[in-house]
């Protein structure tokens, strides 16, 4: 082998050892983008998803100057048997304010079964402004065979949610929550799994 | 990976073997029959396997696109069910994209990258053996998921979550291994490119002096090696959604739907550029030859291109206008895509300077890359106008973005891949293609194409929306036009396997520099390149690109 | 000549754009403003097009023309000059810029959902849309009307083949109306291209866009993503009426929707619930069960002769109350009523041949769907 | 410096003299043009992030 050819066959190893390592970093990248996007949603708030954890009350003076609706929404899914129904459909609210609200949840079955309410916010640039202080969504919920359940949602709007906003929307989907443990123990439910 | 080194040949200087042909090549005791191709480990070899393969799955995703267009012939549903015309679109578009244009372009890359850079093989002949041979066994696996039950892939080749998880037939998981196999077989074939073009070149050659084919293929190889690792990633995270239940895309667990369309697309939108770079490159060296006149501003075309491929990253969510972004990001989008039309821009009026004050001639190799620049521009202009994102929530999932993005990818890439063979054909097989049957199957596709693609601009902005497998009464002109020009289009294909039959077979030989104004460093070796050339590095004189 | 040409080819050109509008070519004008916007920079940035590639493509054609190698001509030797790239890279930024300040002004304004008059949920749903007006009691699915034997072209079609529905949207003019989107399965879109409005509708998100119509009209559209075998199928028709127009619909689907909650204290006959169920069947059902139950496996499971449908009338209920998870079977809990609930049960247990003669009550149905 | 910068906003929007482009081509360090070329894209992204900002209010 000459000493080009060896020069050569030394930066072919070269390229070949960074572009594998390219490689490798984008192949984690693209699963770093996964808590990445999340990070950069809490930031933004750009696809309405509200923090999962329980935030303080910020005792901050009330800004009387201005009202914004808040409009309470709740949805079911297939293949959860329950009904979630909210006290009141939409509020008045100030900014600053402290505010309650009651949703409750109703299991049509026998059986007991896991759930969980998934929140999104509208308009999505809201949705860093809206403050969860306790919420039934932070965790799922498990009802009995025909029990029904209510939960109040404490929230506070910021103060500085920009002005342009004047309503707000909150819906609630909730899905069932499918888990090996749970499954065996609603084996009671002798079609689970089964399709139609 | 360890690095392999180039199989030592014999000091053989490659004009010496030009007239024997490959019949004096059996040293090394080469294996006979199929055995030869499978382990071959020569570039000349794995380009022509490349080409074959990709114009073998041209064919088949072109027969998925004639049953789409013949349901479409008419409104109603005459001959296939809804499900089976979603398996079609999928599929055409699956083996369009990952089986048809990126082989054939590397093909391209293979046959030609160490002819015009005087390097003696790939860098890496052993591993381009087996990148190549992961197609076949990769689009084998995707084709059979349609005689499994439940059918073949029907969510779309952009496959949105949660069609494609949740709600996904059941062959899904052998429609991921079978991308997770194409994906390696590009990640290894751009590892092998840049390897080649950053080590292999003739002494004496810098990146600067380097033919524009070779640049785009340097640059189109970063964006593989950047982008194909995410398309892993996210075709992972649907495995583990479907099968192992975890919840990236699935809202019920906490998941994002959309968190997939930017992952996709931030994949997506660089992969769609790395169809249509070497486009410009083949194009770029094809003008200049048939105009006699060197290119207008070679170093504005490299930088141009790799502006593209670095603002490529920067415009994912313009497919996702109408998803509910945030006002700013939408801001942010239309913005950097408005702006990817000024590179583009550019290289379109590089051209047409070149052509200005030239002296040019028609061969079939120039006939094609014309109507690329005219074509692909046009497919430029609509997308430009998608770029405006008010527009845009008009224009987005209809008709019009069908036509924009095939203006791009038939006439815009496909015409240059076709350019690109024309071109080079005398290099490879030592003969002129038919002159009269090239040209007619020039005007045959222009027209095929036209007539297929142009009417749909209109159907689109009139509200047909696309991947329906049934339309309303006021668009059947549109698809009548389109069905017609489509089974035109799809049939004048067969001229080009006809040319490509003849010219292997016989024609007018051609010289060493088969084209008149061709200066690249391909045409300094012998017509048909002998199997081994360059075996002896050439010595690289500065006569054009540089001063 | 020349100058003959210079005033005929815009004038063509420009005649057949306007052409192309009234055939239904063109991008629709629409009813809203946003929609004119909307039409505006589409026609201002396609004539900018025009003109890019009027002057390349002529200059390209001369040069074909002009230049060419059997006429003799010899190629120049420049290959490049700085400032006619510079040029060349300056005017169309300008001219991008000349184009993003209305497309950001016309964005901005989709955007401000705020003040609105009426909000009305959207929900996708494969395949058809459910509209639910919030705050006001009113809520419907609206199925495509068109009829199977039109598709398969046993039937002459009709003028609003694919794009009728059986229950459109019905929203006033002159009033800003604000959408809330959302999806039950998939991803679908809500497009109706007279109104401009095109948004994806996003399980477990929510969407909103807004439309303020000025023109009373029937207003036509379709999903527009891809959403699984009937993305075909699922259109959208809004009839936009005079304001108290608007106010007199509403209140007889209010009290519509009252006749038929008094319905589910009374028991039912089983001939009733058969009559009944087969409309309800045939929106709601026949897309994925098929007309005749047969069902279209895997994915849709056949009804007719299925032993544990008829077996256990329990499960039956339960399968459409509350639907099947990652499945394309939503649940009807709470898009229908007991009453159509109760048909539907009844009707699939005894049509085809099933015979079961179950029939099952509306009281019961509401029993297990209890607030 | 000022001339990798020269080269890389250059770049940018594809035009540059080719006296310029030998001169830098002259040097064999790439890696210097590379640094510029992701700080300029950089500075790029976050300019335009700022417009979009601004122009969304």
């Amino acid at each position: 082998m000459s000493e080009y050819e060896a020069a050569r066959a030394a930066g072919v190893r070269r390229t070949v050892i960074r572009s594998t390592a390219a490689l490798i970093g984008m192949f984690a990248f693209a699963f770093a983008l996964v808590p990445l996007y999340d990070v950069f949603c809490r930031i933004t708030g750009l696809n309405g998803k509200v923090d999962t954890t329980a935030q303080a009350i910020i005792h901050e003076e009330v800004d009387q100057s201005r009202y914004i609706t808040v409009q309470f929404i709740t949805r079911g899914s297939a293949g959860l048997p329950w009904q979630m129904s909210v006290a009141t459909r939409q509020m008045r609210v100030h900014p600053g304010q402290t505010a309650e609200v009651d949703f409750t949840f109703t299991n049509n079955s026998q059986q007991k079964s896991w759930g969980r309410a998934i929140p999104s916010v509208s308009p999505s640039s809201a949705t860093n402004h809206l403050r969860k202080v306790s919420c039934f969504c932070f965790q799922e919920q498990l009802l009995q065979g025909d029990e029904r359940l209510t939960i109040p949602l404490v929230f506070q709007l910021a103060r500085d949610l920009p002005e342009e906003i004047t309503t707000i929307t909150l819906v609630y989907t909730l899905y069932p929550v499918h888990n090996m443990v749970l499954d065996a123990s609603l084996n009671n439910n002798k079609i689970a799994g089964d399709k139609i | 990976m360890a690095p392999k080194l180039p199989p030592q040949h014999p000091l053989q200087h490659s004009t010496t073997a030009a007239a024997d042909g490959q019949a004096d090549h059996a040293h090394h005791a080469s294996p006979k029959g199929i055995m030869r191709w499978l382990l071959t480990t020569n570039h000349k070899e794995i380009g022509s396997l490349y080409l074959i393969f990709s114009l073998i799955m041209f064919f088949i995703g072109g027969i998925f696109a004639l049953v789409v267009r013949a349901e479409l012939f008419q409104p109603g549903l005459q001959l296939i069910e809804p499900e089976f015309f979603n398996q079609m679109t999928t599929m055409h578009g699956l083996i369009m994209v990952f089986a048809a244009v990126m082989p054939a372009f590397t093909g391209l890359a293979n046959w030609m990258i160490p002819l015009q850079i005087g390097a003696p093989d790939m860098a890496l002949p052993r591993l381009n053996n087996f990148s190549f041979w992961l197609l076949p066994v990769a689009f084998t696996l995707l084709l059979s998921t349609l005689f499994m039950p439940g059918g073949g892939p029907n969510f779309g080749w952009t496959f949105y979550a949660p069609l494609s998880t949740t709600y996904a037939p059941p062959s899904t998981t052998f429609f991921i291994l079978a991308l997770h196999i194409a994906g390696v077989s590009s990640i290894l074939g751009a590892i092998n490119i840049v390897a080649t073009i950053l080590n292999m070149r003739a002494p004496g050659m810098r990146m600067m002096d380097m033919p524009l084919f070779v640049w785009t293929w340097l640059i189109t190889a970063f964006l593989l090696i950047a982008v194909m690792p995410v398309l892993a990633g996210v075709i992972t995270m649907m495995l583990m959604d479907i099968n192992f239940g975890t919840s990236f895309f699935d809202a019920a667990g906490g998941g994002d739907p959309v968190l997939f369309q930017h992952l996709f697309w931030f994949f997506g939108h660089p992969e769609v550029y790395i169809m249509i770079l070497p486009a410009f490159g083949i194009v770029s060296a094809i003008i200049p030859t048939f105009a006699r006149k060197r290119l207008f501003g070679y170093a504005s075309m490299v930088y141009a291109t790799a502006a593209i491929a670095l603002l490529s990253f920067l415009v994912w969510a313009h497919h996702m206008f109408v998803v509910g972004l945030p006002l700013a990001a939408e801001l942010f989008f239309m913005y950097s895509t408005m702006l990817i039309a000024v590179p583009t821009g550019v290289k379109v009026f590089n051209w047409v300077t070149t052509l200005f004050r030239g002296s040019i001639s028609f061969e079939p190799p120039m006939l094609f890359a014309l109507a690329f620049v005219v074509l692909f521009t046009i497919g430029g202009f609509s997308g430009l106008m998608l770029a405006i994102a008010p527009a845009d929530f008009q224009y987005h999932d209809t008709y019009f973005v069908v036509a924009h993005f095939h203006y791009v990818l038939v006439p815009g890439a496909i015409f240059a891949i076709m350019a690109g063979v024309y071109y080079w054909l005398p290099k490879w097989t030592g003969h002129y293609p038919h002159e009269r049957l090239a040209q007619c199957h020039f005007w045959c596709s222009i027209v095929g194409v036209n007539l297929t693609f142009f009417p749909m601009h209109f159907a689109g902005l009139a509200g047909m929306p696309r991947r329906i497998p049934d339309y309303a009464l006021q668009f059947a002109d549109f698809n009548l036009v389109s069905s017609i020009g489509a089974f035109f289009f799809g049939i004048s294909q067969l001229i080009f396997v006809l040319v490509i039959v003849l010219c292997v077979r016989g024609g007018r030989k051609a010289p060493a520099q088969a084209w008149e104004g061709a200066e690249d460093l391909e045409w300094s070796v012998p017509s048909p390149a002998p199997l081994h050339t360059f075996e002896t590095p050439p010595v690289f004189h500065r006569s054009h690109h540089g001063d | 000549m020349r100058s003959l040409w210079q005033w005929l080819l815009p004038t063509c050109v420009i005649a057949g754009a306007n052409q192309a509008q009234a055939n239904g070519w063109n991008m629709p004008v629409g009813v809203t403003d946003i929609s004119r916007d909307i039409y505006g920079l589409h026609m201002t940035i396609f004539w900018v097009c025009v003109a890019i590639g009027l002057l390349v493509f002529g200059v390209m054609f001369y040069s074909l023309f002009r230049y060419r190698h059997s006429k003799g001509a010899k190629a120049a030797e420049f290959h490049e000059h700085t400032s006619v790239e510079v040029l060349w890279t300056a005017i169309p930024v300008l001219i991008l810029v000349g184009m993003a300040v209305p497309a950001t002004a016309t964005l901005k304004n989709m955007y401000d959902t705020s003040e609105a008059d009426l909000d009305v949920m959207i929900i996708g749903q494969q395949w058809r849309w459910r509209y639910e007006y919030l705050g006001e009691d009113v809520a419907f699915n609206s199925n495509m009307s068109t009829p199977w034997e039109q598709i398969r072209g046993e039937a002459a079609r009709g003028e609003h083949y694919l794009l009728e529905v059986d229950e459109p949207l019905v929203l006033p003019i002159n009033r800003k109306i604000r959408f809330l989107m959302t999806s039950d399965d998939v991803i679908h879109s809500w497009w109706v291209p007279d109104l401009a409005v095109k948004q994806d509708t996003i399980p477990g998100f929510i969407n909103e866009n807004w439309v303020q119509i000025n023109e009373p009209g029937i207003y036509r559209g379709q999903c527009a993503e891809l959403c699984g075998v009937n993305h075909g199928f699922m259109p959208i028709v809004v009839h936009a009426v005079e304001e108290d127009e608007f106010e007199i619909w509403l209140a007889e689907r209010k009290e519509a929707a009252e006749q038929e909650a008094m319905g589910v204290d009374r028991e039912w006959e089983l001939d009733e619930l058969m009559a009944r169920g087969e409309p309800v069947y045939r929106a709601i059902c026949a897309s994925c069960h098929q007309a005749e139950g047969q069902g279209a496996p895997p994915a849709f499971p056949a009804l007719a002769n299925n032993a544990q449908l008829i077996d256990d009338l329990d499960w039956h209920i339960d399968r459409i109350v509350n639907g099947v998870s990652g499945t394309a079977m939503p649940a009807f809990r709470s898009t229908l009523n007991p009453v159509e609930i109760a048909a539907v049960v009844t009707y699939t247990r005894n049509a085809w041949g099933g015979d079961t003669g179950d029939a099952v009550q509306p009281a019961s149905i509401a029993e297990k769907i209890v607030q | 410096m000022w001339s990798i910068i020269q080269s890389v906003l250059a770049a940018l929007i594809g035009v540059q003299k080719d006296r310029k482009r030998q001169q830098d081509f002259a040097s064999e360090k790439p890696l210097g043009f590379i640094v510029a070329a992701i700080l300029v894209t950089l500075i790029f992204v976050l300019i335009l992030i700022l417009v979009a900002n601004i122009a969304a209010g």
